[in-house]
């Protein structure tokens, strides 16, 4: 059995070992492992080219950008997705517009550990991916599965462009896999999760997997729910969401991050504009709750989507 | 805030050093006794997410709470338990805080050391290192725009989080505003994993201090008395017109970065230096040398810490939790212009 | 006749004039009179109230934030918006969750200069107010009106929660009005800026003017155009969105912004769950292209939507 | 890149020191003719944007970009025409960009002195200031990576940006990774509109550097003897192992921030001090004390510069201008990953 979090750390051995350009570069990613010991025992193999960081994420993603114009193929780890926002300005105004600017790439992979997890607090919890779709520019990766975290990190590397590769430290232990892929679905296309004729439900990250469980208890009453995994917000892959919506007839869009200007609210617009008529009630949507995301297990467990409530938003979308 | 009894005539003596010296032990050991409450806490999974403690740092952690009176602020960090007791903070926030009763200063809303109540003049730090010094910054500048006078502002950094923009840009605005703040940092030798020589490669980080034209000070923060003397020093220099003040203390972290951290990273050479010493043992030893008193009065006073903290955790454990459907799920203070209608 | 600018100007010196915990801070704001002369004269008439910043935009910000605890009602100036990106963490993690965690507000006010201009760039032109509005604790003001750039301003000042005050530079000089309001409309408040019953327009700065522009020039064809301003897209005024699709049956929501999960994203989703029986046809969006701004004028006044471009998509809308 | 000929053989007598004088005094003139044309193209209207010209700074650039040599890194700012042209940018780099021309190395996309070409290692900047001095550190680490030797990176800021996050984390990695990086920073008093006094307090800001653990040079920014002599002994320095040097160069700019601005901010008394002087002329002052050339030379080389810009305007003015219809609205590289369907 490998974890989600093991599977990130493969993929990150075969990078270097099959890529000359690649380096590690963050916070505590060298002998020590990384502070979720995804970069464990690299340091060892590869000397030289997974390299501790001083508490600069600015620098650190500016310095990646430069390695990336020359040649290299940087592999960034932030230590948590939300100290992503003191190196913003690099990622959405140096790495983001280098190859539009100048037609020269930018191959940069960042590393997000993403996402709520007990106890995670308002500033170790955050689900950034919104904020850098909305940049144009940027690939944003949200891998749900133990073999989408192995094979779409071996694919962001291999990208020309920046991408920003949030994975779920939720999933990190919770998840596991008998073996690591030995194909994976091209960047981009999203994967029917569990098929359905009822409802579709689209989301991503660790919400695909409160929406299995869902669909599961759903699925007793005798309802079979269609979820589908986006794998990657951006590109967003709108005709797979299209062509369920026109088996299903009904839309329910399920994210963790926070309501305004969501991946949900991305998702029921395109929908809404390029899929109007299939639509056979109004689609909805469910989110986090619209604050910061609570620490203690009793808020935290409310202000995220879960199996629970996505299947009481499913039950009000199926009688409408 | 009814705050915790480890020095009850305190201020009243200090200028006395032999008060000053045993009211921060026993702030000190006060801290120290809690912490390992804390921690059991934890290990017996009564505490969910980080806890972050200061073994080895309350010396100078608590001579920075002791250097400030009522009325002044304090952006305390991770390793502050002793420096958030003796500026006034309760053992029970800290425990509600840990445990996220609902009676907490934070509500279970944030939790562990990103604790503390702003109009009070303790500020709750968040995760960013960096981010508290501008805020610091900028209450002395409200301060100034106020008329208030007299009032300085302290916050706590670590090694690491010197080679942050925000250290940067916080530490040159107070300057440039020459505003009464003091800038300790506590270079532990460790960012989390990462040694200092990964970290910057200016021979002291007191050496910053000409960059930004500031005041800087250097101390053993393994040593108590050496702590106090130069934080009231540095914060007495603040209140009366010296502007920005950088505290630079060696030491070493004992504990892990966190309790889920064994810290095996740390070189053990380095644990035998004068840097691995306990600062409380340390203290202690002084304390008996000097005659100032006996083991038989420290043992009572570290029972007196431990009943302390006891009763601070029996009544946290009685203590509702927060509560999902009585949660006021509003971040705005204007509540009439928050969303009501957003799908959540 | 006073510009759009100068109501601006004269917010910010009535609010000085009005209430003694109000300073403004930022770059050049002082005997400079700021990049674009929002604070012309106002530190000489307000001695010691009006202060240069160093090139900080982080400290610059948190200053406020410390500042605001203390009771001040500091003004901030980003001498560009696309500048706040370096002033972004204590923006959406500090100011935006003080009064969540602890229940103090904080009344801050941060101008941002927004939205494209001739020549202005990749890093002078961002429109980010989807940005802001995505994260929990924050106003998103977006006047398109002299008469609101004034009173919204002295609202955003007077507000207890941090306001981003998005103001165009387009709208600068281009905008005149004959005198300064003497009331307002509230906050969270949209406004009609044209009645009309076969279409609805709904979007903000700007582009309120390029929509009031096709709307004349389709009503010369005999469509009635109704163009709704949202005036601030955080909160957003979704019944009066739904009251004037209601009417109209056609929606079409228009933004300068990057398309993905902004302002037009955001309308679509709620019109879409919460009156998806109102619409008549399916909805559509328009925004500037998924590329930087670009520099020269040529490509510049391609990549935002326009009247021409408005009235196009709205044709499309009509005929569905 | 065909550079632009104002001194076709610096390299072959760089040593010579009336040689490389002369070249820089020619980068100078260039730059200065050049951006006089670019600055009347602007008022005629044929400009649209900010235009940021480097009157009095043209010392200091050009030997900024003398000393590096071809393989070398420059991330130029807004005060470098000088540099840029000794680096090798051409003058048609420079008005094709400004003019927006779609055969220029932004093709419209990009303006002013947003220009340059990566792989030839020239950066162009992006406004953020700071920003691009990580980015030159990346660039020498990926050669370090790769195993090239013996490049260096230069970058010029000015004073105002040494108050930024990205001047200090920037400048602090490159000395932890002892990275052959020169930062050159021009101070000349002011930020816009904003004085020094306000920006930062260190007496000078070359005090900065040791706080860094980096090298440090002090120079007369109106003298190019003097600014050739720091550079090309900071470039060496790095070159051969000496690690990030800081060098501080002390002038005044002698026009406004952008041609917007008239710079009434300027304290008058600044400009009668040896700040205030114009490098040029001082430049030429001591061409015709040394014998060096005579004013009849120094007209020919005038006229020279002038054919050559004349030259770029009337060749960028017969070229196409971008083209919405044609232009490749892709943000990405990976064509197949961009989304047609977002509905622009
Ligand atoms: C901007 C930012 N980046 C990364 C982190 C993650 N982080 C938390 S503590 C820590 C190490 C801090 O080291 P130091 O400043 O020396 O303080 P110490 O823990 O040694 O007391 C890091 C990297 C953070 N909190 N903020
Ligand atoms: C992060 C950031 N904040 C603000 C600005 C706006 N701005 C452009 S140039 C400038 C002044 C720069 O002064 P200095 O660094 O001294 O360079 P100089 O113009 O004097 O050559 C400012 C504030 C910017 N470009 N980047
Ligand atoms: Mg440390
Ligand atoms: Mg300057």
């Amino acid at each position: 059995m490998i974890t989600y979090l093991e599977a990130i750390r493969e993929a990150q051995a075969k990078a270097l070992a099959d890529d000359p350009r690649v380096y590690i570069y963050g916070q505590d990613v060298g002998n020590f492992g990384g502070a979720f010991k995804a970069t464990k025992g690299l340091a060892k193999e590869y000397p030289g080219r997974v390299l501790d960081a001083p508490i600069s994420e600015d620098a650190i993603i500016g310095s990646a950008i430069g390695a990336a114009i020359e040649g290299m193929r940087p592999i960034i780890e932030m230590q948590f997705a939300d100290f992503s926002t003191v190196g913003f300005n690099q990622i959405v105004n140096q790495a983001a517009t280098l190859h539009w600017r100048t037609n020269v790439p930018c191959p940069i992979t960042i590393r997000l550990p993403s996402g709520g997890t007990a106890g995670g607090g308002p500033f170790h919890s955050q689900s950034m991916e919104a904020l850098y779709a909305h940049y144009p520019g940027l690939i944003v990766m949200t891998p749900a599965t133990v073999e989408d975290a192995y094979s779409m990190l071996l694919e962001a590397v291999a990208i020309d462009d920046p991408v920003i590769f949030c994975e779920h430290k939720y999933l990190y232990y919770h998840l596991k896999a008998e073996a690591l892929p030995t194909e994976a679905v091209p960047t981009g296309k999203a994967r029917i999760a569990r098929a359905g004729r009822d409802a579709t439900i689209v989301t991503y990250s660790a919400m695909v997997h409160e929406s299995l469980a869902c669909a599961e208890e759903l699925a007793t009453e005798g309802w079979e729910i269609e979820v589908i995994d986006l794998r990657s917000i951006k590109p967003l892959d709108t005709d797979t969401v299209l062509a369920s919506v026109a088996r299903t007839g009904r839309l329910l869009a399920v994210g963790e991050a926070w309501p305004w200007g969501g991946v949900t609210a991305e998702i029921l617009a395109r929908v809404a504009t390029e899929g109007f008529d299939l639509l056979d009630a109004a689609p909805m949507r469910l989110n986090a709750k619209d604050t910061p995301v609570p620490y203690h297990p009793n808020l935290w467990g409310t202000h995220r989507p879960t199996a629970k409530t996505i299947a009481a938003a499913l039950r009000q979308l199926l009688s409408a | 805030m009814v705050q915790a009894t480890a020095a009850p005539s305190v201020s009243a003596e200090a200028s006395d050093t032999k008060a000053r010296f045993l009211a921060g032990y026993r702030w000190m050991q006060l801290a120290r006794v809690s912490e390992e409450k804390i921690a059991s806490l934890y290990r017996g999974g009564k505490i969910t997410g980080g806890v972050f403690l200061s073994k080895g740092q309350e010396a100078l952690s608590a001579a920075t709470g002791m250097a400030l009176r009522k009325g002044d602020v304090f952006a305390p960090l991770i390793r502050d338990q002793a420096g958030r007791l003796a500026f006034g903070e309760t053992l029970l926030d800290g425990v509600r805080t840990y445990m996220g009763s609902r009676l907490g200063p934070m509500r279970g809303r944030d939790g562990n050391v990103h604790r503390g109540r702003p109009l009070e003049g303790l500020l709750p730090m968040i995760s960013h290192l960096g981010a508290m010094l501008p805020v610091v910054a900028g209450i002395l500048l409200g301060r100034r725009f106020r008329g208030i006078e007299g009032t300085v502002g302290a916050t706590s950094l670590g090694d690491g989080a010197t080679s942050t923009g925000a250290f940067h840009e916080g530490l040159n605005l107070a300057a440039v505003e020459k505003l009464p703040l003091v800038l300790v940092v506590a270079n532990n030798q460790y960012a989390y994993s990462t040694p200092t020589s990964r970290q910057f490669v200016c021979q002291d980080l007191a050496d910053k201090a000409v960059g930004y034209g500031v005041a800087a000070h250097n101390v053993d923060g393994t040593d108590l008395g050496a702590c106090l003397e130069v934080l009231y020093r540095a914060v007495e220099a603040a209140r009366t017109g010296g502007g920005p003040q950088l505290v630079v203390a060696s030491l070493l972290r004992l504990v892990g970065h966190g309790e889920h951290d064994d810290a095996s990273y740390v070189d053990p050479k380095l644990r035998d230096t004068p840097l691995g010493r306990d600062c409380l043992l340390v203290a202690e030893q002084r304390i008996l040398a000097e005659g100032w008193a006996n083991s038989a009065t420290l043992r009572a006073w570290q029972e007196d810490a431990q009943r302390q903290i006891e009763e601070a955790v029996t009544t946290t454990m009685r203590e509702p939790l927060p509560d999902p459907n009585t949660e006021d799920w509003c971040a705005l203070a204007s509540r009439h212009l928050s969303e009501g209608s957003l799908p959540a």
